[in-house]
């Protein structure tokens, strides 16, 4: 997560609607409004860059004057935690139960076993036997005001900022404004205010490997979307291809995945979830979303 | 002074008990509160604004206060 | 519920979802609330003040919560100091013995010399013991540069009856300090001529160790839901003040008798006196009633002293929705007290010293009225914003019946006109 | 007022009115809690018109209204307890008493709620059991008798009430 040194945002108008875009997350950053002048549009886009920005400096592992860094690096201290921060955690916390320990916020350190651009690697057993022992959520101290980890291990909650941002801008600008909504981070989106008869907001799917080929095409007016899976991002193993999804169970990325699991649900932070969960379920990811009977679209 | 007083007392003494007697007719049960449960409706809804009455005619005025504690609502927890 | 080898976790990622991100009202529980109002009191030609109020409460658990408010105000402008109106210039030494102020012929003297500021601290702790029992404790700071203010208060509060009554007992005791400027005059005693007022300070000007009040207050009460609709409450409240009640920059003029030269024109001016123990008593009712949007506030208080004065207070709130969440409040409010035993609007020379003796019109008989509108809007979620304005009008009798010579060309009740406008914000926490 | 020595001149009219207000505080206390109502399940049953929800499962019911601000952070909690013990035999039957049917379904759209409800804005239900704050939920054991009471909603309390539905989800099903 890194934004671009000089910041700032943009604010177009599109046509029927505004757009505010910048980059934050490591994403392009895109915000459709509906709004009657460009002086209001401006002001709604200061609101999300500020909260976007907020969001990203809080929650990011990149950087060393956060409360992650403060946890990350406590050296086996209980750490004081804010609301927010307790709230994602209690969140992080109930998606490792709900996902039987496949989803877990203290795996980002696998990433120290595994390099995916595409090459052939030999996977170290030694080292993923010792990652794998300095990673487990059941192992944190955990009571809402404060968090114990123990030492070595790390927490990253890359995997539910972005939504979780996208979520919050949204509900930030559906209290401001009544107007309908669309916010696209890189892909987690999540669109507010169009349930009311108007019509719903066209989103296009990409084929992996092909920006701006849209292959499919779904209609929201209210709820999240949200995809897991990135196509430049695989090693091969064995002649076999394997995607960036680590199961934090065995350490190994997930053999059989889809190439990207794309899935509507109300939120955009459900959404990434249950997109991840897919793509933890290897070649049963399909089976687990129409157990789940939600919209979606995988690509294999 | 003394007299009235002690009758008044009375007053709110019986006036107490008589509610307290089960006077089943008054009173609404704890899911029918809906009504009830609505901020305009709880007696201390405008605290601040009482507090700034009660400064105002307590220095413009002779007699002031007498005022209690708000109550009612919406039965929950 | 198995569909297959998959568990379905929908539900539950929703739910989790939504807690994680407050949506709808589940993270508005009600955590606390604050409470703003800003107060802009101006009488027609004499004082004036700007008064702030930040309320905030919080709470800290399920069981227990915490109020804390702040009070600034801002006074200036002139008040009237007791004194009669006469045909002649009349002059007045200041609170502060080193000035002094004149009146014109025929004006109700007023004192200008007035300008003070106040800040006040309240703080309420509120537990509940069980589900129907609640404590509350509280305590309370005031300043003003010649009167200051601390208390203590505790009370209990009990539901019955399927929740319908709530019976509660509440206790407070305050002790109040008046420094007055210049030190307390001694009661009934000239007022020093300005003439006397030298550079330095006359005798009566240095700053007195300060006099000491002590309140006790008790309120009895009882609410009750009468019905879907309608709630109710009635509250006995017992009041008891003792030591310095005087206010001592008010004065009494000792007139001319009838048979002088210049009858009811000022000889003298003395400091009044009031007794040094007042028993208040009051019965306040109050019913609430919903109809088909509206709310209907009917109040009533009822109250009487071991100094003479009685009251009758009548309110009526009505609050009507307007598209939206807006409402527009009605309110109008009478008000009639009978004077204190001891009030005089004046003193008679010649005639024996009463033991007691006041003319300050706020121990006088009148009758008032106040007219108000309040508007209200939601500005965010959970805020609101209101502002309102209000008129307050203090009618009281000319004179006494026997008022003579040059008391009966004037109007010996000062009376009082006022404008008020409030601005008042509060945000759910 | 105990803090407080009685000044003299408070006179005896006085102390016998707060003594009586003090004494009837007191026994209030000491009243005994209402018994809860037999046989309420079997309404619950015929109700729901679905008795396999009822017979031989853990049930939550709980009773709410819209207006009940307690009641709207009782259900995410319930959500997730039905989602976590929902394969084991935990079934939550919710009661919504709004006179109002938009107001309950406003309040569902609100917290994402997906629970089974029935409605009942008379109130006959919440008579039957005898409700006395609200939310009140009532917990049934497998074998259909009442277990537990649990009047309002506190987030302390979920521990223990998580507890009990699942000892009382290890009880052998009962024909």
């Amino acid at each position: 997560m890194s934004s671009s040194p000089q910041g700032g945002y943009a604010v177009r108008n599109a046509g029927a609607h505004w757009a505010i875009t910048y980059a934050a997350m490591a994403s392009p950053c895109e915000i459709l409004v509906h709004c009657d002048n460009a002086s209001e549009a401006d002001e709604m886009a200061s609101l999300v860059y500020v909260e976007t920005m907020r969001i990203e400096r809080k929650f990011s592992r990149y950087r060393d004057d956060n409360i992650v860094h403060a946890i990350n690096h406590s050296d086996g201290a209980a750490v004081p935690v804010d609301e927010e921060t307790s709230r994602l955690l209690r969140y992080a916390g109930q998606c490792y139960e709900l996902s039987d320990g496949r989803f877990d916020i203290t795996s980002g350190i696998l990433r120290h076993a595994w390099t995916f651009d595409g090459g052939v690697v030999t996977p170290d057993d030694a080292l993923i036997e010792a990652l794998r022992a300095r990673l487990g959520w059941q192992r944190i101290e955990f009571d809402g005001a404060a968090v114990r980890l123990p030492r070595g291990m790390e927490i990253d909650l890359g995997g539910v900022g972005k939504e979780y941002a996208a979520d919050r801008v949204a509900a930030l600008l559906a209290k401001t404004a009544a107007a309908a909504v669309l916010v696209n981070f890189g892909g987690d989106i999540r669109a507010t205010g169009s349930g009311d008869g108007r019509r719903g907001w066209k989103i296009g799917i990409e084929e992996p490997g092909r920006e701006n080929v849209a292959v499919g095409q779904i209609e929201i007016a209210e709820g999240g979307v949200a995809t897991s899976g990135d196509s430049r991002r695989f090693c091969v193993v064995d002649g076999v291809r394997l995607g960036h999804i680590l199961d934090p169970r065995t350490g190994r990325p997930v053999a059989g995945a889809p190439r990207s699991a794309t899935v509507i649900a109300d939120t955009c932070t459900a959404a990434g979830f249950l997109a991840t969960m897919a793509m933890l379920h290897g070649p049963d990811a399909e089976a687990f979303l129409d157990a789940q009977e939600v919209v979606y679209h995988c690509m294999r | 002074m003394k007299r009235p007083t002690m009758y008044l007392l009375l007053l709110l003494v019986v006036a107490a008990m008589a509610v307290l007697g089960g006077c089943a007719s008054l009173g609404v049960e704890v899911w029918e509160r809906d009504v009830l449960a609505k901020s305009e409706m709880q007696l201390d809804n405008a605290a601040v604004d009482r507090a700034l009455d009660d400064h105002i005619y307590f220095s413009k005025e002779g007699s002031s206060g007498g005022r209690g504690f708000g109550g009612g609502g919406c039965g929950c927890n | 519920m198995q569909l297959g080898a998959h568990r379905p976790i929908r539900t539950a990622v929703t739910a989790f979802t939504a807690t994680l991100l407050g949506s709808g009202t589940v993270a508005a529980s009600g955590s606390g609330k604050i409470d703003s109002s800003l107060l802009i009191y101006s009488e027609s030609g004499r004082v004036k003040v700007a008064e702030g109020v930040l309320d905030l409460s919080r709470n800290l658990s399920e069981r227990r919560s915490v109020g804390l408010r702040l009070t600034l105000d801002a006074l200036t402008g002139a008040s009237p100091n007791g004194a009669t109106p006469s045909n002649h210039i009349q002059t007045f030494t200041g609170p502060s013995g080193g000035s002094s102020y004149v009146v014109n012929p025929g004006k109700t003297p007023l004192d200008d010399t007035f300008s003070d500021q106040r800040v006040a601290l309240d703080g309420s702790l509120r537990e509940s013991l069980n589900r129907i029992t609640f404590l509350t404790v509280g305590g309370h700071l005031s300043w003003e540069h010649d009167y200051s203010s601390f208390g203590v208060n505790s009370g209990i509060t009990r539901e019955f009856d399927r929740r319908n009554t709530t019976l509660g007992v509440s206790a407070a005791y305050t002790h109040d300090i008046v420094r007055p400027i210049g030190g307390a005059p001694d009661p009934l005693t000239s007022m020093p001529p300005p003439s006397t007022t030298g550079e330095g300070e006359d005798d009566g000007g240095e700053a007195g160790p300060g006099e000491g009040k002590d309140v006790f207050d008790v309120v009895a009460g009882v609410n009750q839901i009468l019905g879907r609709n309608t709630i109710a409450r009635l509250d006995y409240s017992l009041s008891r003040s003792s030591g310095y009640l005087n206010d001592p920059y008010k004065i009494l003029s000792v007139v001319q008798d009838q048979n002088s030269a210049a009858p009811g024109e000022p000889s003298d001016y003395v400091y009044e006196r009031r007794p040094d123990t007042r028993n208040k008593q009051a019965l306040f009712g109050e019913l609430r009633r919903y109809i088909a949007g509206s709310t209907l506030d009917l109040s009533y208080r009822y109250f009487w002293d071991d100094w003479g004065i009685t009251s009758h207070t009548a309110d009526f709130f009505l609050r009507l929705p307007v598209r939206g969440d807006h409402a527009l409040e009605p309110h109008f409010r009478w008000y009639r007290q009978s004077e204190a035993d001891f009030y005089n609007a004046y003193l008679v020379g010649g005639q024996a010293a009463p033991n007691y003796a006041s003319a300050d019109t706020r121990l006088a008989a009148f009758d008032a009225v106040t007219y108000g509108l309040k508007y209200s809007l939601p500005v965010d979620a959970g805020s609101r914003l209101s502002v309102s304005a209000e008129y307050y009008k203090q009618l009281g009798e000319r004179g006494p019946p026997d008022a003579f010579g040059v008391l009966r060309q004037y109007n010996l009740f000062p009376g009082l006109d006022v404008f008020m406008v409030r601005i008042g914000f509060s945000h759910e926490l | 007022m105990l803090l407080f020595s009685v000044p003299s001149w408070v006179t005896r009219g006085h102390l016998r009115f707060l003594i009586f207000t003090l004494v009837t505080l007191a026994a209030a206390s000491l009243s005994p809690r209402a018994a809860t109502t037999p046989g309420a399940i079997a309404v619950l049953d015929s109700l729901t018109g679905d008795s396999t929800i009822v017979r031989g499962n853990v049930v939550y019911v709980d009773f709410w209204a819209s207006w009940c601000v307690p009641c709207r952070r009782s259900f995410p909690w319930m959500m997730e307890l039905l989602s976590k013990y929902q394969d084991q035999g935990l079934q939550i039957v919710t009661i919504n008493l709004d006179r109002d049917r938009a107001a309950a379904r406003k309040f569902l759209d609100d917290t994402h709620a997906s629970l089974p409800i029935v409605y009942d804005p008379a109130g006959k239900l919440a008579k039957l059991y005898d409700l006395q704050v609200m939310p009140t939920s009532f917990v049934y054991g497998r074998d259909g008798t009442l277990r537990s009471r649990q009047e309002g909603f506190n987030p302390e309390e979920t521990g223990s009430l998580e507890s009990l539905v699942r000892s009382l989800l290890k009880e052998k099903p009962t024909k």
